[in-house]
């Protein structure tokens, strides 16, 4: 039968968490249900969504979305008491398999006749990249001006802007590294200059209004031991 | 008893009014009236279709103007409405609250009355308009309802139905203690069945009475021409030796009734005016005349109207086909006629 | 051109159906065998099938219950504010499922006629939670259908009906509901593919849990999160089928039983 | 309780208006005038309102060109898979968002028919793209609900108008169009709402760019995946009020003109 | 010149087949039948509405078996199917290709014709049945087409309209040059209107001739019962003095026309019988009778039904209400009658 989340039931566990963390948070909670015989109820979407969602339902035990960014708002309204970060987030340049338009750094996205993708600012990597094209525009000055010139699209998600690399609709875009890695048959990962860029991190979060504090405990430091080793395992950097 | 009391309804810019009327139980009522004198509307209250604006419904002393229709024991009969959805034989059944075998009996008997078991496996969309006219009949006629109302349920039949089943309509009505309200613009159809009848005219009731007095004592000029009279003479009546006799200058013709002198409206049926070959009249010794005939055509199966022309008016007179071909009636020639019946029209 | 009407409407038919065929191509011949059968196979792939039909099925039904009525009503009684209550059953359709989603989840996680509602049965991230959702976003088609049937259909008929007897509740199951089957069962229908394919509220009220809560649609987008977009189109392919062949069935199927129309 | 079908019916709308009416006051509940005040004079949130607005109305005006001629063709005509063209019809219904716009994505970009159209009207990435996908998203509903009132419509009055010497294509539009006109709308109704709601096929094919092809859901969406919450409620709140007093006052307009039934 | 040729449809279990019929030009052709007898099946197949599975329709010359129904020049006209969404004066309008001012008038005086003028800012849900009937006849005679088709244009109409009615569409038909296809069950219709008539029954013409040759010669004895003889005897003919006598055993009857000699069918119409006060009668001095009278009933207005008994035999009769009147003709009471016109039926 199967067993219903709402906090009260002590065997289970809903935790939100970024659509894109799938399929290491899948397995580590495999391992975890394994080993403490608590069911985990994954609750996947975008981090901002998760975020609002917390606030609507006043439910849930663990939040995690893909950046810190959430975690500090709910901090803010008081909804968190205990935050770790698990793993880095890295801004990296996708293009399509082969490199057709020959793109090896940050500047050649301002190069005229490439079609980019990025994200909007407001998310979570649009920030980010707006960020690091502030920091280029020292050396480069114009490039933001460029790079938004040659901006076809912008997308809501990172995935929808790797999708739109992989079609061949642009040239290029930007995602995090996470993201290109498991698509990584499909797109070649061109690094951005460490000079500019910024590492985010994703964190996990114990939320405030967990009916079972120990279970929710549990799953946390098991995600900050064994969990990082898995995400290891899928090609993410984690924090030490 | 259905009673009426004070019913008024509002229409666009027509308008239903009638003060009182009863009806009484296992009365053969008909309503006669010309289209669009608000036949159906009445009978559509009556079944509670529609509200009145005013008034009372009274069924056998029980206020019903508020009821719901199925409540009312008063069955409306519509051949436009059939179920589409429902064979024949289940739009027969319908309203039957008995089981099966019971209910197949009724069924059957019904359509055997109707000349319809051929098609009780039929839809409605595959029946012709007076087949669909006879199923609906049986719909509220297999239920013995107090009160039967009928929508012009022989409109859309053909010479032998409509014939055959207007007998049956007779029959059933007959053997049965059902209240049977009929709505028709066909007079002839009123007469083969009605006890009462009411003759309506843009929503308002003009006479109501027996076949007999409507017949004989038109209450006004519309009554008159309604009911068949197609010659209107004004003129005065005046009493000489105990009989009366009218006068407009152009003809004398003496009355059946006892009537009131002075000025007066009378009417001839075509019917009543009979040519005749030699100058005696086996029915009546008075009201022989002699006039020319101005024009001549078939009016029916066996019938020619004749229009004949006495002292510069014209009058329609009815003859049968055979008598006019024997003699050899054509326009222009002169003939002998005589009048056999007039009556008094009460509205000047 | 003897008959330009045929002529013109097969045309804006094919047209459109030519458009929706390619778009659906474009999918298939993004699917290779191998990945259709690896979601196949899939555990999780077969519960969500099974529970996509099931939940959409029940939502549909209880859509029905509520909305053929609500029409009923619409359609033949006259009230103070009719056109305005007609707007307001546009808004479900109108709202992004997202917000629809937000909406229904702050209602039974946040007040107190929804609290109830949720400590009876529970709601939130729950399978409850996705009939909930389709219920929400998908009756809206079956009032709308409905009520353009019913005010087809003349009410002399209701009448006639009582007049023989019938109760009007009765009237209403023995005579209205089968002269509108046809509309009916196209407003379900219609509601049924919006159920199957609602996304943005079922994420929102009851989440994308694996193996619980995650729908065809969930499933899809869940895929296309973790950049399996073979997956994801795979999934969309089998959950294209299913749906097709269920509402191609059941057209044939009342088709049949469909007599007495020749 | 004289009246029950009365009393069933009503309660029915009655308990699934209050419903929506509950979802929408949560919405409303969480907004606040400033941040009302805040999306209401944002150029941005303007923009998109334009947008919205405009581009629904030309996707429902296209697929109502497109949809009424299909409609009348598969209520009218017989002809070979007719059954298996009505169920496809359904599919742009069934699809979630997100696959529809993939595929149209797909379509334009990376298929020669679809890249013949692209050259000619830039469809990707553009606002006509939006117009396109909210085209196919609800063009269904103008075809199935126009389909169940022409098939209520008897074929007949047609022929009549024929007989008076009128072309067929005449007879169209002077007898069937005016006559099924309620129910048309109903289901334009229903498809602007579709169309100015439409999320998800948008967002993929159109894109989410400021400015350009941002449209009110999508400025929901994208406020609520970056958390911020109650903008977004306002947007949600600004989009409910356009739109419901739009089709109100479609319907009253619609009322108006409607003098043939008393 | 309508041709319909070897036409042949089936419905269910019931088939139209019609082998040759030449409809003239300017005829008024009436097809006359029993419900469900295919009239309106055989109307649509006319007007293009229905396709037939066999045969061809020729009109002119041209083979119009596949034309669209609007290039046909032939107009159809049903008053269950006016357009509900537009007004009675765009209703009659509707076929009108004149501009504004020609057309308004043109539908004025089509209004005045047909008496609905004060109808037409109405829309067809709002008037009564027979005024819808006279809105679709507006629509259809407004455009003058070459043929028209009526189904049952008259049938539910009133008395006083349908009368009217009757001899506008005649005066309307006299006036112009169309050739008008009337549909009906109403005999009385088909003889005021018809110049041809043909006998139609379960989809097969049964007749087809003038008024006269129907009314006299009828075919068989479905075309006899149809055309009013209730009264068929079966007995054999004989000639004597170049006169011929049918008998039957229980009654001897001279007939008017040379007949064939041998077994043979007769009919009489009731309105052929006359009771009479003497034994001898005005028309005839031969076939006079003496009867018992079983039954009598009113039948219409005018007239009574009376059911007479010679020598076993019932017969049928029809009298006038005045005359019957008169001669106080009553139950079990006995009578004199006279045979006017008995009719030869060619089958037996
Ligand atoms: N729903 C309505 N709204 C407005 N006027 C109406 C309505 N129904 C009927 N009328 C008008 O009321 C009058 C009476 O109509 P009703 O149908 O009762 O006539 P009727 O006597 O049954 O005629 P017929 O013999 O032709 O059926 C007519 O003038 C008609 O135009
Ligand atoms: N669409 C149909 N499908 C099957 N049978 C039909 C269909 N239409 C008519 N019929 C059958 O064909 C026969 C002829 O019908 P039709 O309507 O032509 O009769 P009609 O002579 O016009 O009768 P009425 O005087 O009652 O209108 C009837 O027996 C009817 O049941
Ligand atoms: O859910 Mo993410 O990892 O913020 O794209
Ligand atoms: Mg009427
Ligand atoms: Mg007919």
């Amino acid at each position: 039968t199967e067993k219903e989340n709402n906090g009260t039931n002590e065997a289970s566990i809903h935790a939100y968490v970024g659509a894109g963390l799938q399929q290491p948070m899948d397995e580590i909670g495999k391992e975890f249900e394994k080993k403490y015989h608590i069911k985990v109820n994954y609750d996947y979407a975008g981090g901002g969504l998760l975020y609002s969602k917390v606030l609507a339902s006043n439910k849930g035990d663990i939040f995690m979305p893909g950046t810190y960014f959430y975690v500090n708002e709910l901090n803010k309204k008081g909804y968190i008491t205990e935050v770790a970060n698990i793993t880095k987030h890295i801004p990296v340049i996708v293009v399509k398999k082969g490199n057709p338009k020959n793109i090896t750094s940050l500047e050649d996205l301002g190069k005229p006749g490439i079609k980019l993708a990025l994200n909007d600012e407001d998310n979570c990597i649009g920030r980010t990249f707006n960020k690091i094209l502030s920091k280029a525009e020292k050396d480069h000055p114009d490039i933001t001006k460029r790079i938004k010139n040659n901006t076809v699209v912008k997308g809501a998600t990172v995935k929808q802007t790797l999708i739109y690399v992989e079609l061949g609709q642009v040239d290029a875009g930007v995602v995090w590294r996470a993201d290109a890695i498991e698509d990584k048959d499909k797109v070649n990962i061109i690094p951005i200059n460490p000079k500019y860029n910024i590492i985010k991190t994703v964190p996990i979060a114990i939320l405030k209004t967990t009916k079972n504090k120990k279970n929710a405990r549990l799953f946390y430091d098991f995600v900050n031991t064994k969990g990082k080793e898995i995400f290891k395992k899928y090609g993410y950097e984690v924090v030490e | 008893m259905l009673e009426i009391q004070n019913l008024k309804k509002k229409l666009n810019n027509f308008t239903l009014k009638i003060d009182n009327l009863k009806i009484e139980n296992n009365d053969y009522f008909v309503f006669l009236g010309l289209s669009g004198s608000g036949k159906t509307t009445l009978l559509e209250i009556i079944a509670g279709f529609r509200k009145a604006n005013e008034g009372k419904l009274i069924l056998n002393g029980e206020d019903i103007t508020k009821k719901p229709i199925n409540e009312r024991k008063i069955a409306m009969c519509n051949g436009r409405y059939l179920f589409p959805h429902l064979t024949v034989k289940e739009n027969i059944g319908f309203g039957i609250k008995e089981k099966n075998n019971e209910k197949l009996k009724m069924i059957k008997n019904i359509c055997k009355i109707l000349k319809i078991e051929h098609l009780l496996d039929r839809y409605p969309k595959n029946l012709s308009m007076g087949e669909q006219q006879r199923v609906a009949l049986a719909m509220a006629l297999v239920l013995k309802p107090e009160v039967i109302l009928l929508d012009e349920p022989l409109s859309s039949l053909d010479r032998l139905i409509h014939e055959k089943l207007l007998y049956e309509l007779r029959e059933i009505y007959n053997k049965s203690n059902i209240t049977i309200i009929h709505v028709t613009h066909d007079f002839n159809e009123a007469i083969a069945l009605a006890k009462h009848i009411a003759i309506i005219k843009n929503g308002k009731i003009e006479q109501v009475g027996t076949v007999d007095e409507i017949l004989k004592k038109p209450k006004n000029k519309f009554v008159a021409e309604f009911t068949g009279v197609r010659n209107l003479l004004d003129g005065y009546i005046e009493e000489k030796n105990g009989k009366y006799i009218f006068s407009n200058g152009k003809i004398d013709i003496y009355m059946d009734y006892k009537c009131q002198c002075g000025r007066a409206l009378i009417g001839i049926r075509p019917e009543d005016i009979m040519i005749i070959s030699h100058c005696k009249c086996h029915y009546r010794n008075e009201n022989i005349y002699s006039g020319k005939i101005v024009e001549i055509f078939p009016s029916s199966l066996c019938t020619y109207r004749v229009i004949l022309n006495v002292n510069g008016l014209n009058l329609n007179c009815e003859v049968v086909k055979c008598k006019a071909d024997k003699m050899r009636l054509k326009k222009d020639s002169n003939v002998n006629f005589c009048i056999t019946t007039a009556i008094p029209i009460k509205e000047l | 051109m003897r008959n330009l009407l045929k002529f013109i409407s097969l045309s804006a038919l094919s047209i459109f159906v030519i458009f929706i065929i390619f778009a659906v191509l474009t999918i298939v011949g993004k699917v290779s065998i191998e990945t259709l059968e690896e979601a196949i196979f899939s555990k999780e792939i077969q519960f969500a099938i099974k529970l996509s039909l099931m939940t959409a099925s029940i939502a549909t039904l209880i859509g029905a219950i509520v909305g053929i009525p609500s029409a009923y009503a619409l359609a033949r009684y006259n009230f103070k504010g009719k056109e305005l209550i007609d707007s307001l059953v546009d808004l479900p359709v109108i709202l992004p499922p997202l917000i629809s989603g937000f909406a229904l989840l702050v209602f039974f996680g946040n007040t107190l006629i929804g609290g109830i509602a949720e400590s009876i049965i529970n709601i939130i991230f729950s399978p409850i939670g996705i009939i909930v959702a389709q219920f929400f976003v998908a009756t809206p088609f079956i009032i709308k259908t409905s009520k353009a049937v019913f005010e087809g259909i003349d009410e002399k008929y209701e009448y006639i009906a009582q007049s023989l007897g019938i109760s009007r509740l009765k009237s209403f199951f023995k005579v209205i509901l089968p002269m509108a089957k046809n509309g009916i069962l196209a407003g379900m229908i219609l509601a049924w593919a919006r159920s199957i394919g609602e996304f943005g509220a079922t994420l929102m009220l009851a989440g994308a849990t694996k193996m619980k809560t995650e729908t065809l649609p969930i499933a899809v987008f869940l895929n296309i999160s973790v950049g399996k977009l073979e997956l994801a189109l795979s999934v969309a392919f089998i959950f294209l089928v299913v749906a097709v062949l269920i509402i191609f069935s059941i057209k044939t199927i009342v088709k049949i039983g469909d007599n007495y129309e020749p």
